[in-house]
């Protein structure tokens, strides 16, 4: 009864991704842009509820629109942008990219729709068989993606913790430019 | 009427191409780095719609997908990282500044 | 048992110079004691190559000596060594134009990092050697390449001014032609039999030869044959040497062209005759032709040098020619030449790029134009580098001569079903006589007639050490000339060997 | 689930180092730590080697993600001990270069986990995840340097190339899940061998294909590997130039003959065709390079076509694994002793060296110019170097497929190769340095290290048979049956 | 044990002293090399005059055999002698011609400084003439032409510091290489036809199995052009002259007596060959010929004295080839002796001249040194007389037989061209003994200066003067004398053309009328022109200006040698190298070239931007894509 539900929903998170994904693309203002790419992953989130995923659905609000998104921002009020004509916010080879990108991506994109629909699986109740799988059949790629945690935060702080004695620089000084 | 599967892969391929295309074209290292997240979405949904709509053998695509959530984030934080030591030294984020290597 | 107890001479001969490495690699500093170490190994190789020499039974023309341990049996390869008459004269005259080198390099000839400079000599000879004595392809391949990298550091380290370019130019040479002969040597590998009893042993390769198709000895004989023809050096393929010899310390010029431009004629007749008696057939029209072109055009280069060494050097090129036009008439005489013009050509050519040395140490100078007139300051030193220069240009009595003879009557004796045969070809290779006369006469009398340059009136003659390097040289250059007999009774067995398996008739009816 | 732990013991041993080290940097003085964090590195990656069997018949463990065969361990070995290398030749570099010593260790520390774990995955997530963690250390390793531009420009530039990489591979992967229905390679084997080459298979094989070329440089995918080879850190230069490359031929191997391999499909041509591309470009511009660390990296991209040259011989059985492992052990040895050795002269910046600033680098550090030398010589492909013996590894299989023009391809790229390398060993030896040339700290770690490399190479290279028969073993499971 | 067993001993004494010479004489022995050197060669003469007595008594081919030299496959050659007539009368030739000149050069060369040299290379050249005599097989008697050539480049550079004789050394050296080249062709197509290099085993297996005719006259153009080298016939006989650089004794042992006729010994020792080879003998008959009427006009107008003697040598040696030409070989070998001995002593005795007027040799500033130097004079006159072929002097009886010989075996113009020569022979023999003996000093000084030689030097011109006179009697009656019966097993070839029976006098006589005739002309026309300037040779070589001119220079065939074929030979070679530079290296160079810039070239591909990069992935993504869709579609094979 509800049928035609799940179409226009499907429709509006597709039209809102791609063309918020688009507008990352094109737009000048980066934070516009980040807030666009937020809006993105929200609309992916919804996604995953259609779908079915909800503890997924969940984890990308979390993830992705809590602390990537804050991350992101964090490096845009970092750093200055610069002002200057919009050509100048993209590549030279702009043109082409877009020609060679749209050459791969239409026949792409034709041949998705060529996946066999299966089965559907119920939607919901996906938190505990993930969690369980999380923690035991999948026990090995987890502690490798702890691990990567860890050597990214590792990394993280080596690169941009505050100098105190360590810097520069004997013979290695290298004249700032 | 249920949306089919092939709907959702296309959606997710656009998505793909248009990261892609984005990192293509953009100049600014934060705006690249987004772009890259885009595409990591894109298979995110690929994954999860394969997942649960396909079929499948395993749902391992669902937990493959909090995987690449953890990665995207490791990424981002090291990416951002990088870009804000490089940022230091030359205090711009075009990477096309960024040449002082090439040949 | 060996009556001497050595029942491994082989790789004892091989061990030797290792042995003397170590110490200059490692403990000693002192130019005195570096010196010492290596004339003493040498020497102890010099005297080990003649004791394999009198082990050898003279008429038996299979291998001798033989000794055979896997190696790397994931590639069919063997440590296999062994002598017959093609490698028994080699392996003594590499040794003794070693110990000459080292001897007069340790006499003031080389004055930095004299230490590095036997090192490199020294793995340079385990190379030289190993050439002569590998029987498995592979191995053979290695010690090839062996002596690639000493000889690059011997020209590059101890040379003259442009010698970077000149060693550059000659390791790029030869690898281009030994890699070629690697994939080739792979191919045999491949083609030696079913997966699992793949060999790369020489005699059992010859053993196997008939699943070589036509088609592949074909292809695998120019890819051997590059490399050799590049060794040589065979025209077009020369122009590494000269530039090689001008630029080499004299040891270096020595060694160069006494052993290693023999690594290629000896790879011909080893190698690529017993193995691909088609290839060697459809290439022969081929290889005679640059013969003889090389012996001519060899000859008429030399002849407007202006540096001594460079016309050494292009003098190698057509004595060289010699060398192949030999091994490619396919009988008995001129393959037997071939070697003894090999062994004659170490023994003289190694000798006039001594003099030339000892001559560049006192003068100064290599330019035919600047010098003149030495004869009348030197008359040792005119004496033994006359010998030498007619030894070179082919005087009956002397050793050039009866290489140079048997192969031209090898020549005369091709007679192959198509194309131009022997008295076309003899003819113009005899004429390759002539101009030797030509050439290293005019050089002689530019260089020592006439009258002397002031500033070289008050060089000395040839000091003892200079003597005792030249004596050896000069007795085997006449020795061999009055008695070659002695030399090719050792040779003639097994080359007659190598001639047949070449020219086996069922091979030649292939095409 | 204690054999399971016991599977990965190395791997466990490899990170608690890593934790020991970042512990004990935190905790010890630094005259101490400058001291005893090489040290423990190495003494943890020893063990690491030494927990694990280095053969075996195969096992399969964490629910199937893993797979322990002597392909795996192999590999690890490999990994760990050019971990040791990468150690042992970093400390008097980081010291004067004040590169923080701890964090460094267990970066390289983590990269080889994640590496570690590429070889043992039986599965495309492990997999993933494996390669994440072995390249975002890297990514870390090559921006170390923070105040140096060269460092910076090449930590962004592999940053940015190399997570669009990972982003493309990734789309790869969801693609052949959704075919496969699975990422388990063996359920991955049985799908493609029922279905065989559709459409949507060749889009995701495509960018599984671009995805692995680039971690494992493949032209026209390799132009991440000068820059940032160049820019980073010698030491991490060292590292990072065999470690990910060795790791993703692993990958290719797993992911391409135990995954792919059932598809009724002969990639050996495209291979073939992309090695010879591969080895003649990163040669032809390598002969153009004036600086020695690019030159080098160049020939790393030129390496990397000898190996895929291998690898395109494939339908030949066991010979041509072996000889990809066999060449990449080589490989990962002689390449990283000859960056290592640019770390006695890069006194300013990070850019190596040039050639005229290696002139008579022989009579300046004759030993570290002995072992430049050797390692320049193997690479070149002389014997008797291990180098040479990698090489003829590789044409045997070559020829065996009936690429003879690939293997005559390799030979005259050996001869191009001979020239830029053997003008480098010219400089070193056969040029005086130049008046005025800095003095050479002495770096005794970096000189052991180097001397352990060489004399491997050198050794390897005489007694090959050894490596070789593990080798093979370890290629067995990729046999084509 | 007989001398001829020891045959082998004639050459080793004259080895021996080489070596002790050679080893110790620059340091020790000194002016002990010259007796030392004399010694062993007049053993070496004594021994050859026991071998020639033994030969007569019946010990007819002998072979003694020391080792064997070179044997590969089916080639055998042995170190050899074969002892027949023919060696036995060359040996005595050379070792006697040798012992004199050794003799008198002790004297001779007593204040050069290189006195031990000269001693050490001159017994080496006996040795190899001595080789060239004995060998038994082509190899060996090469061996000894190829050593004879080395003393002869040795010895005419014997003064080396002048540039004249270090060229004309090169010069005789390579133009005999030349000759060289035919005789090495024509010693191995031999071995090629006969299956031996042995003379016995080649002429037996000629007449039991004649090859074609064709390879035959190679075989013998072949030897033939070695002998126009050796023997400076046309064309290769301008070394000679140049030759003259030499000490005077070299130029009288190598340049006259022995060395020039090995190739008259080659053609006489292959005559069983020429005899069958066609076209060859006449050629052989006609350059022989030509070659001594031209040589002869060029020695009219020389003023040096000795090179007025090297062109009679050229001369004279034209005669002997003539002689071969028309089949009278015994006659050449004839010839060969008496020239032997006359031409020797006209050398050394221009030695003695020479060596008496303080090293002058122009003519020009000679004339009236008869009074000075009489020994010197009145042998060279003896000299002179046989060279002009009066009788019954040596050279009378030789020459005679074989100018008669090419009228009797019909060649009569070569007859013709012989007696002409003769006179022309007879008129420079006098010019040359008038302008230098007779007459009034025209140069004073020198004339005040000269002397007559010492004893050890005329002694030796005493004895050859002797044998001047007497060789002749040898070949006495002419065409059936002592030395016809000896030769004639040695070169018989079956198809002998002398005459059968005892000699026709009537024949003789009529023939050696006119030769003796052209040389009294020849004589008169000279003492006309020179004693009474009736016609004066001044006004002779102006009026026939261009004529003379060209006989002066020689025909200019130096000249022409040398731009002709040295400075083409110089030019090719600059050529050829410039080729190898440019062409071969130049390929090689750019090759190396051209890929450092296409290195340079995809360099900038490597722009250093990121975005570029993604973008050649990205292409590199559409590539495969289209590549795998191939695949897919069925396009590209699996």
């Amino acid at each position: 009864m509800y049928d035609f539900i799940e179409p226009v929903i499907f429709g509006l998170l597709s039209i809102g991704i791609i063309a918020a994904a688009g507008c990352v693309v094109l737009l000048r203002r980066i934070t516009a842009q980040a807030l666009l790419m937020a809006f993105t992953f929200f609309c992916m989130a919804g996604m995953f509820l259609l779908l079915g995923a909800e503890t997924i659905a969940a984890f990308q609000v979390l993830i992705y629109v809590g602390a990537i998104t804050v991350l992101i921002l964090f490096g845009v009020m970092f750093t200055k942008q610069d002002e200057r004509a919009y050509a100048l916010f993209f590549q030279r080879q702009t043109p082409w990219a877009g020609a060679v990108v749209a050459a791969i991506a239409l026949p792409v994109i034709i041949l998705a729709f060529s996946f066999p629909d299966g089965v559907p699986l119920a939607p919901g109740g996906d938190l505990i068989p993930l969690a369980t799988s999380l923690f035991g059949d999948f026990a090995f790629p987890f502690e490798v993606a702890s691990v990567l945690l860890l050597a990214a935060l590792v990394g993280a702080i080596v690169l941009v913790k505050r100098d105190d004695d360590e810097e520069p620089t004997g013979p290695a000084g290298e004249a700032l430019p | 009427m249920t949306v089919p599967l092939g709907a959702f892969i296309a959606v997710s391929a656009a998505l793909f191409f248009i990261g892609a295309a984005g990192v293509l074209m953009r100049r600014n290292a934060v705006v690249i780095l987004m772009c890259v997240e885009l595409m990591l979405n894109a298979a995110n949904l690929a994954l999860v719609a394969f997942s649960r709509r396909s079929g499948s053998i395993d749902q391992r695509g669902s937990v493959f997908v909090v995987f690449v959530f953890v990665i995207a984030a490791a990424e981002v934080a090291v990416g951002l990282a990088i870009v804000l030591s490089a940022y230091r030294n030359r205090p711009s984020v075009d990477v096309d500044g960024a040449r002082a290597m090439k040949g | 048992m060996s009556p001497f107890g050595l029942d491994h001479v082989l790789t004892l001969l091989i061990v030797i110079p290792l042995a003397g490495l170590v110490p200059l690699l490692f403990f000693i500093r002192d130019d005195r004691a570096v010196k010492q170490v290596a004339i003493v190994t040498t020497f102890a190789e010099l005297i080990l190559s003649i004791v394999m020499l009198s082990q050898f039974h003279i008429g038996e023309a299979g291998y001798q000596l033989h000794e055979k341990v896997p190696w790397i049996p994931g590639l069919g390869v063997s440590y296999e060594l062994g002598v017959d008459g093609l490698s028994v004269l080699l392996v003594p005259m590499t040794t003794l134009l070693t110990f000459i080198s080292v001897l007069y390099s340790s006499g003031g000839a080389i004055k930095t990092r004299v230490g590095e400079f036997m090192a490199a000599f020294l793995l340079l000879e385990v190379g030289m050697v190993g050439v002569f004595l590998a029987l498995d392809l592979f191995l053979f391949y290695v010690f090839f390449e062996l002596m690639l990298v000493p000889m690059y550091l011997i020209i590059g380290i101890w040379g003259g001014t442009r010698r970077v370019y000149a060693t550059l130019k000659f390791v790029l040479f030869t690898l281009a032609g030994s890699l070629l002969m690697l994939v080739a040597i792979i191919a045999v590998y491949l083609a030696s039999g079913d997966p699992g009893s793949r060999t790369l042993s020489l005699p059992e390769l010859i053993a196997g030869r008939a699943r070589f198709s036509a088609d592949f000895q074909f292809w695998v004989f120019l890819a051997f044959g590059l490399a050799f023809a590049i060794k040589m050096p065979m025209v077009p393929f020369h122009t590494w040497l000269p530039d090689a010899h001008v630029e080499a310390p004299t040891a270096g010029s020595i060694v160069l062209a006494g052993v290693l431009l023999k690594a290629g004629g000896y790879g011909f007749l080893r190698f690529a005759l017993p193995l691909f008696p088609f290839g060697t057939q459809a290439w022969l029209p081929v290889l005679i032709l640059l013969s003889v072109v090389a012996i001519l055009y060899g000859a008429v280069v030399s002849v407007v040098q202006k540096d001594l060494k460079k016309l050494v050097a292009y003098s190698s090129v057509a004595h060289m020619g010699f060398v192949t036009l030999g091994i490619f008439v396919l009988n008995a005489q001129g393959a037997v030449g071939a070697v003894l013009q090999m062994v004659n050509h170490g023994f003289v050519t190694g000798a006039l790029f001594l003099f030339v040395g000892i001559q560049y140490e006192k003068t100064h100078r290599r330019q035919i134009a600047d010098l003149g007139g030495l004869a009348n300051r030197w008359p040792l030193y005119t004496t033994f580098f006359g010998v030498f220069v007619l030894a070179s240009l082919g005087l009956p009595g002397l050793s050039g001569f009866v290489g140079e003879f048997l192969v031209l009557l090898g020549t005369f004796k091709f007679n192959p079903a198509t194309g131009p045969g022997g008295l076309f070809w003899g003819p113009l290779a005899a004429i390759g006589v002539i101009l030797a006369a030509v050439y290293l006469l005019w050089m002689f009398q530019r260089v020592m007639f006439g009258t002397v340059r002031e500033a070289y009136r008050s060089l000395p003659d040839l000091s003892p050490l200079e003597v005792a390097c030249a004596v050896p040289l000069l007795l085997l250059t006449v020795l061999l000339g009055i008695f070659p007999q002695a030399a090719i009774a050792y040779i003639e067995p097994s080359l007659a060997r190598i001639i047949a398996l070449a020219t086996d008739a069922s091979f030649v009816v292939l095409k | 689930m204690i054999t399971d732990v016991g599977a990965v013991l190395p791997e466990i041993a490899v990170t608690i180092t890593a934790l020991l080290i970042l512990l004990s940097d935190a905790v010890l003085e630094r005259s101490q730590a400058r001291r005893w964090l090489p040290l423990l590195a190495v003494a943890g990656l020893v063990a690491a080697i030494f927990s694990g069997p280095f053969t075996t018949n195969g096992g399969s463990y964490f629910s199937g993600f893993v797979i322990v065969d002597t392909f795996a361990t192999f590999f690890r070995v490999l990994f760990c001990v050019l971990a040791i290398l990468a150690v042992l030749v970093a400390p008097d570099y980081l010291e004067r270069r004040r590169i923080p010593a701890g964090e460094y260790y267990a970066t390289v520390l983590f990269s080889t986990v994640g590496a570690m774990a590429i070889a043992l995955s039986a599965d495309l997530i492990s997999l993933f995840v494996g390669i994440e963690l072995m390249t975002i250390p890297v990514y870390v390793l090559a921006a170390m340097q923070r105040r140096d531009r060269y460092s910076n420009e090449a930590g962004l530039k592999y940053f940015l190339l190399g997570a669009f990489s990972s982003a493309i591979l990734l789309y790869g992967f969801s693609w052949l899940y959704g075919i496969a229905g699975t990422t388990a390679y063996a359920g991955i084997a049985d799908v493609v061998a029922r279905d065989g080459l559709t459409g949507v298979t060749a889009v995701a094989i495509a960018l599984v294909t671009v995805g692995l070329s680039f971690k494992a440089a493949v032209i026209p995918f390799h132009q991440w590997t000068p820059d940032a080879y160049d820019g980073a850190p010698t030491p991490a230069t060292a590292f990072m130039s065999v470690a990910p490359k060795a790791a993703a031929f692993a990958a290719i191997l797993r992911v391409f003959f135990g995954a792919l391999g059932p598809l009724e499909f002969d990639w050996s041509v495209l291979l073939a065709v992309l090695a010879a591309v591969t080895m003649t470009g990163g040669n032809v511009v390598a002969l153009a390079q004036t600086n020695v660390k690019r030159m080098l990296a160049y020939s790393s991209i030129a390496h990397t076509g000898y190996i895929l040259a291998a690898v395109a011989a494939y339908k030949v059985g066991g010979s041509a694994g072996a000889a990809v492992l066999f060449y990449v052990f080589a490989y990962g040895i002689m390449n990283l002793g000859a960056f290592a050795c640019l770390a006695y002269l890069d006194l300013g910046g990070t850019r190596g060296a040039t050639l005229e600033e290696l002139d008579g680098f022989s009579r300046r550090h004759p030993g570290g110019a002995l072992a430049f030398a050797v390692f320049l010589i193997s690479l070149t492909g002389i014997p008797p170097t291990v180098g040479f013996i990698a090489k003829v590894f590789i044409i045997g299989p070559v020829l065996d497929r009936g690429f003879v023009w690939l293997a005559v391809t390799i030979a005259l790229n050996a001869v191009l190769a001979a020239f830029y390398y053997l003008r480098v060993v010219v400089h070193v030896y056969m040029y005086d340095p130049a008046t005025g040339a800095p003095r050479i700290l002495p770096a005794p770690l970096l000189s052991v290290g180097l001397g352990v490399a060489a004399v491997a190479t050198v050794v390897l290279g005489i007694v090959p048979d050894g490596l070789y028969r593990w080798a093979l073993q370890a290629a067995g499971p990729f046999v084509v049956r | 044990m007989s001398a001829v067993d020891l045959v082998w001993l004639i050459p080793a004494l004259p080895l021996a002293a080489f070596f002790v010479n050679g080893l110790f004489g620059r340091r020790w022995l000194r002016h002990a090399t010259g007796p030392i050197a004399a010694a062993a060669v007049g053993g070496a003469a004594l021994l050859a005059i026991l071998v020639f007595l033994e030969v007569h008594g019946g010990r007819e081919h002998t072979t003694v055999r020391l080792y064997e030299w070179i044997g590969v496959g089916d080639f055998h050659v042995d170190v050899a002698a074969l002892v027949d007539p023919l060696s036995a009368a060359m040996l005595i030739v050379v070792t006697v011609v040798s012992f004199l000149v050794h003799v008198y050069s002790i004297g001779y060369m007593e204040h050069d400084h290189g006195f031990h040299r000269f001693f050490t290379w001159l017994p080496l050249f006996v040795f190899a003439m001595l080789i060239l005599v004995l060998g038994d097989n082509y190899l060996l008697l090469f061996v000894g032409w190829e050593g004879v050539g080395l003393c002869s480049y040795l010895l005419i550079g014997f003064w080396f510091e002048r540039p004249e004789p270090a060229g004309a050394a090169k010069k005789a050296f390579i133009m005999n290489r030349i000759g060289d080249w035919g005789f090495m062709i024509g010693m191995i197509t031999t071995f090629l036809v006969f299956g031996s290099m042995n003379f016995e085993d080649v002429f037996d297996r000629l007449a039991s199995n004649a090859p074609a005719q064709g390879v035959l006259t190679l075989i013998c153009f072949a030897f033939f052009l070695g002998a126009t080298g050796k023997s400076a016939q046309l064309p290769l006989y301008s070394w000679l002259p140049d030759a003259m650089e030499g000490p005077t004794p070299v130029s009288a042992l190598i340049h006259a007596a022995t060395m020039v006729t090995a190739g008259v010994y080659l053609v006489a020792r292959s005559t069983p060959l020429f005899a069958l080879a066609g076209p060859v003998l006449p050629t052989v008959a006609i350059v022989g010929a030509v070659t001594a009427i031209f040589a002869a006009t060029i020695a009219l107008v020389q003023f040096d004295i000795k090179r007025v003697m090297a062109y009679s040598t050229v001369s004279q040696l034209g005669y002997m080839f003539l002689a071969l030409g028309v089949g009278a070989p015994v006659a050449a070998m004839f010839h060969l002796i008496t020239h032997a001995f006359f031409k020797a002593l006209l050398f050394l005795g221009s030695g003695s001249v020479i060596h008496g007027a303080g090293n002058e040799q122009d003519m020009r500033k000679m004339g009236g040194l008869k009074a000075k130097m009489p020994v010197t004079y009145w042998t060279m006159l003896i000299a002179g007389g046989a060279l002009s072929a009066l009788p019954p002097l040596a050279g009378f009886w030789s020459k005679d037989e074989i100018v008669g010989a090419a009228f009797l075996h019909g060649y009569p113009v070569l007859w013709v061209v012989g007696v002409f020569t003769g006179g022309l022979t007879a008129f420079y023999v006098t010019r040359a003994m008038w302008l230098t003996f007779h007459g009034q000093p025209r140069d004073q000084h020198l004339f005040d200066h000269a002397h007559e030689s010492p004893r050890i030097m005329t002694v030796p011109l005493l004895v050859l003067a002797a044998g001047s006179v007497l060789a002749g009697f040898i070949g006495f009656p002419p065409d059936h004398g002592f030395l016809h019966a000896f030769l004639e097993p040695a070169v018989t070839t079956g198809h002998e053309v002398v005459a059968e029976g005892g000699t026709n006098w009537g024949e003789f006589l009529a023939l050696a009328a006119v030769s003796v005739a052209a040389s009294i002309a020849g004589i008169t026309l000279g003492l006309s022109m020179y004693a009474r300037h009736r016609p004066d040779p001044a006004a002779v070589s102006r009026a026939s200006g261009p004529f003379y001119r060209v006989l002066v220079n020689k025909y200019y065939v130096d000249e022409l040698y040398d731009r002709r074929f040295v400075d083409f030979g110089k030019a090719a070679s600059g050529v050829a190298w410039a080729f190898d530079i440019h062409i071969i290296d130049g390929l090689v160079n750019r090759l190396g070239w051209g890929f450092r810039m296409a290195g340079g070239g995809l360099r900038r591909a490597q722009t250093g931007l990121v975005g570029n990069y993604a973008f050649t992935v990205v292409a590199g993504l559409l590539a495969v894509l289209v590549v795998y869709a191939g695949y897919a579609v069925g396009i590209l094979h699996r």
